[in-house]
């Protein structure tokens, strides 16, 4: 059986058999769960290892028909970006699983919910990625919400309803827009040797549309996309659903789903409508800077501790975004690279600021201080988590969010100008809950918090790794990113920019 | 004569049955004018019959009669009932269900 | 080049210890600052064996690289994990190595009461690795690991005692101004990267000889702002007095002795393309300039021990920017002075550390006085430090300081002369603000409480101020017989041919540097041996006193152009996001609901208005297709 | 002049005439068989000659003919969906009729009168609502595939007839239930004597009353173009009026709501399937070649329909009435499907009119099942919390509500993408956007119920679902089941549509 089909079919499996667990043993259905997703894990690893780097081409291929009337086929394949991603949401998945082991109690439905619809989750956000299919794509895309959605309001704090109907409304009109233009581009093929969905010989055909056309298809696209990302100004769902999920979903929201967005326009955006991309490219540039500066100053200006990492997000998202659009191979990989990293530096940010909140019983930033004398391993997780979210060298995010500066740098260095002073605004964005939350002296309310367990550690342990190994070593990643993103930039007829002074010349 | 002028006759009476329907309050008449305006259908298909100098339009004005006796049946019943639960045959008091 | 396999190991024990020493936590409390000491010296034993393996070579062949593995590699840009010690970068190991494990021992001591010794070293052992990868990065963008690597080390270190707020603040100020010159060093490298095509510093050496001026200028500018932030000059130089808040020996090690002088080793590690960049270069000058009376005029005011000693370090290393900033007749002096002060610097550092130490952490000079009585060996180490510094022959600051001031005369023109007086008026000042705080603490007549019990210092903490006060007597004398250090120097920061015209001789340049110290010396002792100190600092001072107490109002500056506006700004946002951003979200919603029920009207259960609709609706539809077809 | 006796093909007349006989029996069994066993037995009745008539209609479905009656009715494959839809709705609505709590114990008593009281206690039941139901069904099956006016306009007050008085049956809120019932007759009435009027000027355009004699001389082009005009504007009025497209929508929020619930459903899934059978005959085949008459008008009603559809259904506070918005914005879809007039226009209306059928069969289904002491409870605001009283049911009601806001995995979902890309492959780009917009704007009002169901607190006002009954339990089964196979494997049914939807013409 197909490498990918097995990824995604595990999850499922689990959750059956989860459903026939007597809701009363939710011990057996934490370890049940966590159990499907280290499989998955794992599997997940063998594929990645499996993966042949050198070869550009989509691998692990599987297709099937699915509706043969419409020319839909169940395909699946990885390229170098996929695989990565990949990765990362299953890697992710049992450390959410594991660390937010007591999260799903105090929920509006037992545990055994909570628990299946995360498994079904994970099935989404391996397909959302393996899909080589735009309607199984989209299938997933859309299908993905409701888990979430159920997962916000059914799980979350606080204002919990209102802000998963206004996360499912957002993404359900861009996903809208994005049908729109998926019929359209489905007629044009339809018109241009017979229907179909599948994205290499949808590539091909921006050469039969005209440039209005493809325009307003790509903005269906990176509508969609953009709202997911999220891109400003379409971010304000984000903080809401950030403050309101409970920390492991929020960790698959921001690590896993929003690179949907961001994942999206290479595999999509750019392939599908190349001549559009280029149209666009200066007003998604300015969105990207905007984003990143927006998002930095209402991070610093968060009293809320989950809004804040949200708000850090739109701010890193900013970054991706542009990457991508810079269009040179260190904008591409960078921006690939990031993903996978601000994947995990979230993971950190959020899954200690869960417990932080768990032990204190508030989010608010001012309830906590002087933490890093009550609960030492915790404010020094967090300290970790926050170092790498302002890409300290040294740490994987430096090495992502540097090749994207640079790789815009050498394309739009206004751009890239403006976006480095995003790295001093980072420095305030963590450093001020960094001070106010594990600094001074300790408040009342913080005396006997206690330190992370053995469970919490084990959770963050992996997580704390790979941020730093990656940061000395990515080199693992970036030899299966780069000739992806190579042939992405080829395929868009871009080549990067010759150094204006080399010595060559 | 220009059998055309039983057209306009015809729409004549269509239009009354109509404005009748919208401005009268009794079930009754309400229901008496849908009668007119189906016979000024019916009268238009006379007269195309006419001009067109086939059977078919008489036919179908045979079907409509019997049909509009049935509707007369069906719908007496339900305003007969309505009156008869609501002491009144204004169609404007039969408003509880709006917005 | 010649390759080599062991530097690595340079870095590696220090980080070996500082990870050891945090994962193993409290179980390592024991012995864990003992581990880091002697990491620390290990490291330093490398790099003398480094220094008898190079001296052993041939001079073109002294340079040697270490390539680990390929760090970044995407497209052209190709960024190795590789390490390069030639003669520049040993003196750096030696001095942190060397300096730095006086200082661990230092602390073993100064720092045997508080609960989180082990921790104190484990950073102090990832300040010595990181500063190790600054200054033996073989490119830019491995420096820049570094030169993050100590700004984060010095943040930790500043914040040691973070439960005190100030001293939070200070560490997250000291984090934020360095991060605003590290963008001036990612704006470098993104420069190089896009004109050069390369961040190598061999690369961008060899591609300096083509590229324009423009780009090269540009690259320099971006430099020197990386290096105002690292070494506190002007106009990035806020935050070195805050970070005083560090224990001691971190201001010794980090803010007086290695960290602060960062900047300039990047300046004449890049002298290539500041000697092709004149513009970057005068700025350079400038900045030295500017900032070594900054630091000057500001070391006149403090009266907390700490707080001038940190004045007089921004001062002396607006020394070496400035002679780093004369090109190849400077770097070398720069390079010296930056040695020398790195021993008497370090060494008066650790002198307060004593003094306060005995004083139970008073760092006001007017509770001090006459000090020399109760602690004589801080006394003799301190003293001869102050004759150091104020540069008195034959001690070592008067040959680095000395050779400075004469290169700035001999600059030429105009610039020659301003820049030579600056300097020469800088000496004075110096002399005059550092025989102040020796007159304070330890000559004068005493101001403490009777609850105070001064006392000498262990043999821990007085044994490397020793070796460090010789060093600051010794190291003057050795680097200059026979141009020793220039001449080691040359193969990197390039030869530099004696100019036969020069405006002032050696010997006319020293007469008045002495002359000024001589000024400088004799106002101080006027003003505070000969005449009574009050306890309390006097408030009816002059305005420029009051101004110089407050940093020459480099904070209200910074708050008034940065900060507020920065604040409000970030208030402006958040409201904006909620009020416009989301607030347009929210009103297509209700805009959809509105509608909603304004539509819901048409229902109003009368059937004869249904009835109308039809009709109506009948009307509209004929008279539309009529439209339509007609 | 002399007279040929007229053939008729019985064996394509079979499922209308078994039906009719059906019918019949049921009035015989009115008329003579004791009370007490007249339930059972019309039951039997009504579903054995639904059933059987289905067996026949498949026994035909590959016939094709013209003069299956003499030219009046013309069958063919598109004739056959239509008709297989309808009686497979018109099944598993008897199901939900044949629970009597829906209907009241003696018509013709006076709501609150002794009559009805003694009645309720006599523990009198309608049995009547079956033959009618039956006669109803025989209308709806002859609608679609009559091919002269005179059978179009028979049959079109066959299903109207039976429907008027159905609507009067409640057994609680009978005042509200009469009232339905008297505007929709006397709507019903008023449109179809505009219907009348139409076919009169379409008599008088063509000199022909069969579709194939309006067809020629359409093409022909000879006759007046005023008579059609008239002709085409008043028919389309009339049929516009059954599916309840804006403008000639307003009866059906009030009869919806007023109506039995079964019946309502019966109504709304059933009726829709014949009218717009009808509506795509007369268009596709007789209308076709004057479409640069009617296109454009009908465009726009298309576009207002749905916008206004979905607008009105957000402000709504009872279920049925929202539902009945909610069919008024389907129409609009389905007008878009219409317009398309293309082979692909074809399957895209059909396989949505079963897919939706179904799902608001089962959606009204579940409505029932809401109840406290005085029947039904369809105030919105009284199914918070339903999610936690019967998970079951409340995630039954929430997939047809996905299914409506047209989200992947579910039949909604695919009917909507092949409706608007066969509107679009057709050329009606606002058809599209105007589509989608609504669709954002209908997913508004979906996920609200969902966010009253699962995410508010219940409130204690006896507000209960009822055990459902075998009969109504299969409904609700069947109709779920369908809708969510038919989202995730609808090939086999598209396949089926594609290989018979075709009209004769």
């Amino acid at each position: 059986m197909n490498a990918l089909t097995t990824m995604m079919a595990l999850p499922l499996i689990g959750s059956l058999l989860i459903a026939i667990i007597p809701s009363e043993q939710v011990l057996r259905i934490k370890q049940a769960t966590f159990i499907t997703t280290l499989l998955v894990a794992i599997s997940g690893v063998l594929t990645w290892i499996k993966f042949d780097s050198a070869n550009t081409a989509l691998q692990f291929v599987e297709s099937a028909k699915w509706i043969p009337s419409f020319g839909i086929n169940y395909a699946v394949g990885v390229d170098g970006l996929a695989i990565v991603l990949i990765l990362m949401s299953v890697l992710l998945a049992p450390i959410v699983v594991l660390a937010g082991w007591n999260e799903s109690e105090g929920g509006r439905w037992s545990p055994k919910v909570f628990y299946i619809l995360i498994l079904v989750l994970e099935t989404m956000m391996i397909g959302v990625f393996a899909a080589t299919d735009l309607f199984l794509f989209y299938v997933f895309f859309e299908a993905m919400l409701i888990p979430v959605y159920f997962l916000i309001g059914g799980f979350g704090s606080g204002e919990r309803a209102a802000a998963a109907v206004k996360f499912l409304l957002y993404s359900l009109f861009g996903g809208l827009l994005m049908l729109a233009s998926i019929i359209g581009l489905y007629v044009i093929s339809g018109a241009n040797g017979g229907h179909t969905f599948d994205i290499t010989r949808l590539s091909e055909l921006h050469t039969y549309m005209s440039s209005t056309t493809q325009n307003l298809l790509f903005l269906g696209f990176f509508i969609a996309f953009a709202i997911k990302a999220p891109v400003w100004p379409l971010h304000t769902w984000l903080p809401d659903a950030a403050a309101a999920a409970t920390p492991g979903t929020s960790v698959l929201l921001l690590g896993v789903l929003d690179k949907v967005g961001t994942f999206g326009m290479i595999r999509f955006c750019l392939a599908l409508f190349p001549d559009a991309s280029k149209t666009f490219t200066p007003l998604i540039l300015v969105l990207s800077v905007i984003s990143i500066i927006y998002g930095a100053f209402l991070a610093i200006g968060a009293r809320d501790i989950k809004r804040l990492i949200a708000y850090t997000s739109i701010s890193h998202f900013g970054f991706i975004t542009m990457g991508i659009f810079a269009m040179t191979s260190q904008g591409m990989s960078g921006a690939t690279l990031y993903m996978f990293n601000h994947g995990f530096s979230t993971a950190a940010l959020f899954l200690v600021a869960g417990w932080m909140i768990s032990r204190r019983g508030s989010s608010t930033i001012a309830d906590f201080g002087g933490l890093q004398r009550v609960t030492p391993i915790m404010a020094w997780s967090f300290f970790i988590a926050g170092m790498s979210s302002l890409a300290l060298p040294g740490l994987s995010s430096f090495v992502s969010e540097f090749l994207v500066l640079v790789g815009t740098y050498t394309r739009y260095p206004v751009a890239a100008v403006i976006a480095t002073f995003g790295i001093v605004l980072a420095a305030l964005y963590i450093l001020i809950p960094v001070q106010k939350a594990l600094h001074g002296p300790t408040t009342p309310g913080n005396e006997n918090l206690s330190d992370l367990n053995l469970r919490e550690k084990i959770a963050i342990a992996p997580v704390v790794a790979i941020i730093v190994a990656l940061g000395f070593y990515p080199s693992p990643l970036l030899n299966v990113i780069n000739p992806a993103s190579a042939h992405v930039l080829e395929v868009q007829g871009f080549t990067d920019p010759v150094p204006s002074e080399s010595a060559g010349k | 004569m220009n059998p055309f002028n039983y057209l306009y006759v015809a729409g004549l009476l269509f239009t009354i049955g109509a404005v009748g329907v919208v401005v009268r309050r009794n079930a009754i008449v309400v229901f008496m004018c849908v009668e007119l305006m189906l016979n000024a259908a019916n009268l238009t298909l006379v007269t195309f019959a006419r001009i067109n100098g086939n059977l078919d339009g008489q036919v179908v004005a045979f079907f409509t009669m019997v049909v509009a006796a049935c509707e007369v049946v069906v719908g007496l019943a339900i305003i007969v009932t309505i009156y008869r639960s609501r002491r009144s045959a204004s169609i404007d008091d039969a408003s509880l269900l709006k917005r | 080049m010649v390759t080599s396999t062991s530097l690595v190991y340079l870095i590696a024990l220090p980080l070996f210890g500082s990870a050891i020493l945090l994962l193993a936590g409290r179980r390592s409390d024991k012995w864990g600052h003992l581990l880091a000491t002697a990491l620390s010296a290990s490291s330093f034993g490398v790099g003398l064996y480094q220094l008898s393996q190079m001296l052993a070579r041939p001079t073109e062949e002294r340079a040697i690289t270490q390539k680990l593995f390929s760090w970044i590699n995407v497209g052209t840009f190709n960024v190795d994990a590789g390490l390069l010690l030639d003669q520049l970068s040993i003196c750096f190991v030696l001095l942190i190595t060397g300096v730095g494990t006086l200082i661990h021992i230092y602390s073993i001591s100064y720092m045997s009461h508080d609960e989180n010794r082990r921790r104190f070293f484990a950073f102090l052992n990832l300040f010595i690795a990181a500063m190790l990868l600054l200054v033996l990065g073989d490119s830019y963008l491995n420096l820049y690991v570094g030169w993050e690597g100590v700004g984060l080390a010095s943040y930790l270190l500043i914040g040691f005692w973070n439960q005190k707020p100030a001293y939070a603040t200070a560490s997250k100020k000291a984090f934020v101004m360095n991060r605003v010159g590290d963008m001036g060093l990612s704006f470098a490298i993104m420069i190089a990267f896009a004109t050069l095509g390369t961040v190598s510093f061999s690369g961008v050496q060899e591609a300096s000889h083509t590229a324009s001026k423009a780009a090269l200028t540009g690259i320099g500018i971006m430099l020197l702002v990386a290096a105002t932030g690292k070494s506190a000059q002007f106009p990035l130089q806020a935050w070195l007095g805050d970070a005083m808040a560090g224990p001691t020996p971190v201001s010794a090690l980090i803010h007086a002795a290695t960290m602060v002088t960062a900047g300039v080793y990047l300046i004449v590690r890049s002298n290539f393309i500041f000697d092709a960049a004149p513009t970057a270069q005068l700025l350079v000058v400038i900045v030295g300039a500017i900032t070594l009376m900054f630091g000057a005029l500001v070391g006149t005011a403090k009266d907390d021990i700490k707080k001038a000693l940190a004045a007089s370090t921004m001062s002396q290393i607006g020394y070496m920017v400035l002679g780093a900033g004369l090109g190849p007749a400077g770097y070398a002096f720069a390079i010296m002075h930056l040695l020398t002060h790195g021993f008497f610097k370090a060494g008066m550092f650790l002198g307060a550390g004593s003094v306060m130490h005995g004083m139970n952490d008073q760092v006001d000079m007017r509770r001090y006085g006459a000090l020399r009585k109760f602690m004589p060996i801080t006394f003799a180490t301190f003293g001869l430090g102050y004759l150091a510094i104020i540069g008195v022959p034959p001690f070592a600051g008067f040959y680095s300081k000395d050779a400075i001031i004469e290169t700035a005369f001999n600059a030429g023109g105009v610039k020659g002369i301003l820049l030579g007086s600056t300097a020469l008026l800088g000496a004075a000042i110096t002399a005059f603000y550092m025989t102040r705080v020796m007159v304070l603490t330890f000559t004068s007549k005493e101001r403490w409480e009777d609850d105070q019990h001064p006392h000498e210092s262990p043999l821990l903490m007085w044994l490397p101020m020793a070796i460090l006060a010789i060093g600051s007597v010794t190291t003057g004398f050795l680097f200059t017989r026979g141009h020793a250090l220039v001449n080691w120097l040359a193969p990197v920061v390039g030869e530099h041919a004696e100019d036969e015209k020069v405006l002032l001789q050696p010997v006319v340049v020293s007469a008045l540097a002495l002359l000024a110290v001589v000024i400088g010396v004799a106002i101080a002792i006027r003003k505070y041996q000969l005449s009574d100190v009050e306890k309390v600092a006097p408030q009816n001072v002059s305005f420029f006193t009051r101004i110089a107490r407050k940093d020459l109002m480099q904070d209200s500056f910074n708050e008034a152009v940065f900060m507020k506006p920065g604040q409000t700004l970030t208030a402006l946002l958040v409201q904006g996001d909620e009020k416009v951003v989301d607030g347009a979200v929210r009103g297509v919603g209700t805009m959809a609901l509105g509608a909603g029920s304004a539509l819901r009207k048409t229902q109003t259960g009368f059937a004869r208005s249904y009835a109308a609709l039809i009709l109506i609706g009948a009307i509209v539809l004929i008279a539309g297709i009529w439209v339509v077809t007609q | 002049m002399t007279f040929e006796a007229p053939v008729l093909h019985y064996s394509i007349l079979a499922p209308i005439l078994i039906v009719l006989g059906g019918a019949l029996v049921g009035v015989l069994i009115e008329a003579f068989a004791p009370r007490a066993s007249r339930r059972s037995s019309q039951l039997f009745v009504t579903v054995a000659s639904l059933v059987i008539a289905l067996a026949a209609l498949l026994r035909v479905r590959n016939q094709v003919s013209v003069s299956a009656a003499m030219g009046s009715v013309s069958f063919d494959g598109a004739g056959f969906l239509l008709q297989a839809s309808i009686l497979i709705i018109a099944i598993l609505s008897v199901f939900l009729i044949a629970d009597q709590e829906n209907f009241t114990a003696l018509a013709a008593a006076v709501p609150g009168s002794e009559e009805e009281r003694h009645s309720l206690q006599a523990d009198l039941r309608v049995t009547e609502v079956y033959p009618l139901t039956l006669f109803a069904v025989a209308g709806m099956l002859l609608f679609p595939i009559s091919s002269d006016l005179i059978t179009l306009f028979v049959a079109l007050e066959m299903l109207s007839l039976p429907l008027y008085l159905m609507a009067g049956l409640s057994r609680r809120r009978r005042l509200m239930s009469q009232e339905s019932a008297l505007k929709y007759f006397l709507l019903g009435a008023f449109s179809s004597a505009f219907f009348l009027f139409g076919i009169a000027y379409l008599y008088g355009y063509s000199a022909s009353i069969t579709f194939s004699g309006i067809q020629a001389s359409i093409v022909g082009g000879s006759g007046n173009d005023v008579f059609l005009l008239l002709g085409i504007a008043f028919i389309s009025v009339g049929l516009l009026f059954k599916v309840g497209a804006v403008p000639f929508h307003a009866w059906t929020p009030d009869v919806y709501q007023g109506a039995p619930t079964a019946v309502t459903g019966f109504m709304a899934a059933a009726t829709k399937v014949a009218a717009f059978g009808a509506i795509l005959r007369i268009y596709y085949v007789t209308f076709a070649n004057a479409q640069w008459q009617w296109k454009p008008a009908l465009v726009l009603i298309a576009i207002i329909t749905m916008v206004f559809g979905s607008v009105v259904a957000i402000s709504q506070r009872d279920v049925k009435r929202m539902l009945a918005y909610s069919s008024i914005a389907h129409a609009g879809f389905l007008l878009s499907g219409v317009i398309a007039l293309s082979k692909s226009g074809l399957e895209a209306s059909i396989f949505y009119l079963f897919a939706y059928g179904i799902a608001t069969l089962g959606a009204f289904a579940v409505v029932t099942l809401i109840r406290d002491s005085a029947g039904e409870v369809t105030d919105l605001n009284r199914w918070s919390g339903l999610g936690k009283r019967s998970p079951l049911t409340a995630s039954v009601f929430a997939l047809f509500l996905l299914a409506f806001a047209g989200i992947p995995l579910t039949s909604g979902f695919i009917g909507k993408f092949s409706i608007f890309s066969a509107a679009y492959e057709s050329g009606n780009t606002s058809l599209l956007i105007a589509g989608v917009l609504s669709s954002a704007i209908a997913a508004f009002f979906y996920i609200r119920v969902i966010v009253l169901m699962f995410f508010k607190d219940s409130v204690e006002d006896g507000t209960s679902v009822v055990i459902p009954s075998a009969l109504t339990t299969t409904t609700i089964a069947i109709t779920s089941a369908v809708t969510l196979i038919l989202g995730i494997y609808p090939a086999p049914l598209i396949n089926f549509i594609a290989t018979f939807a075709t009209f004769v013409r």
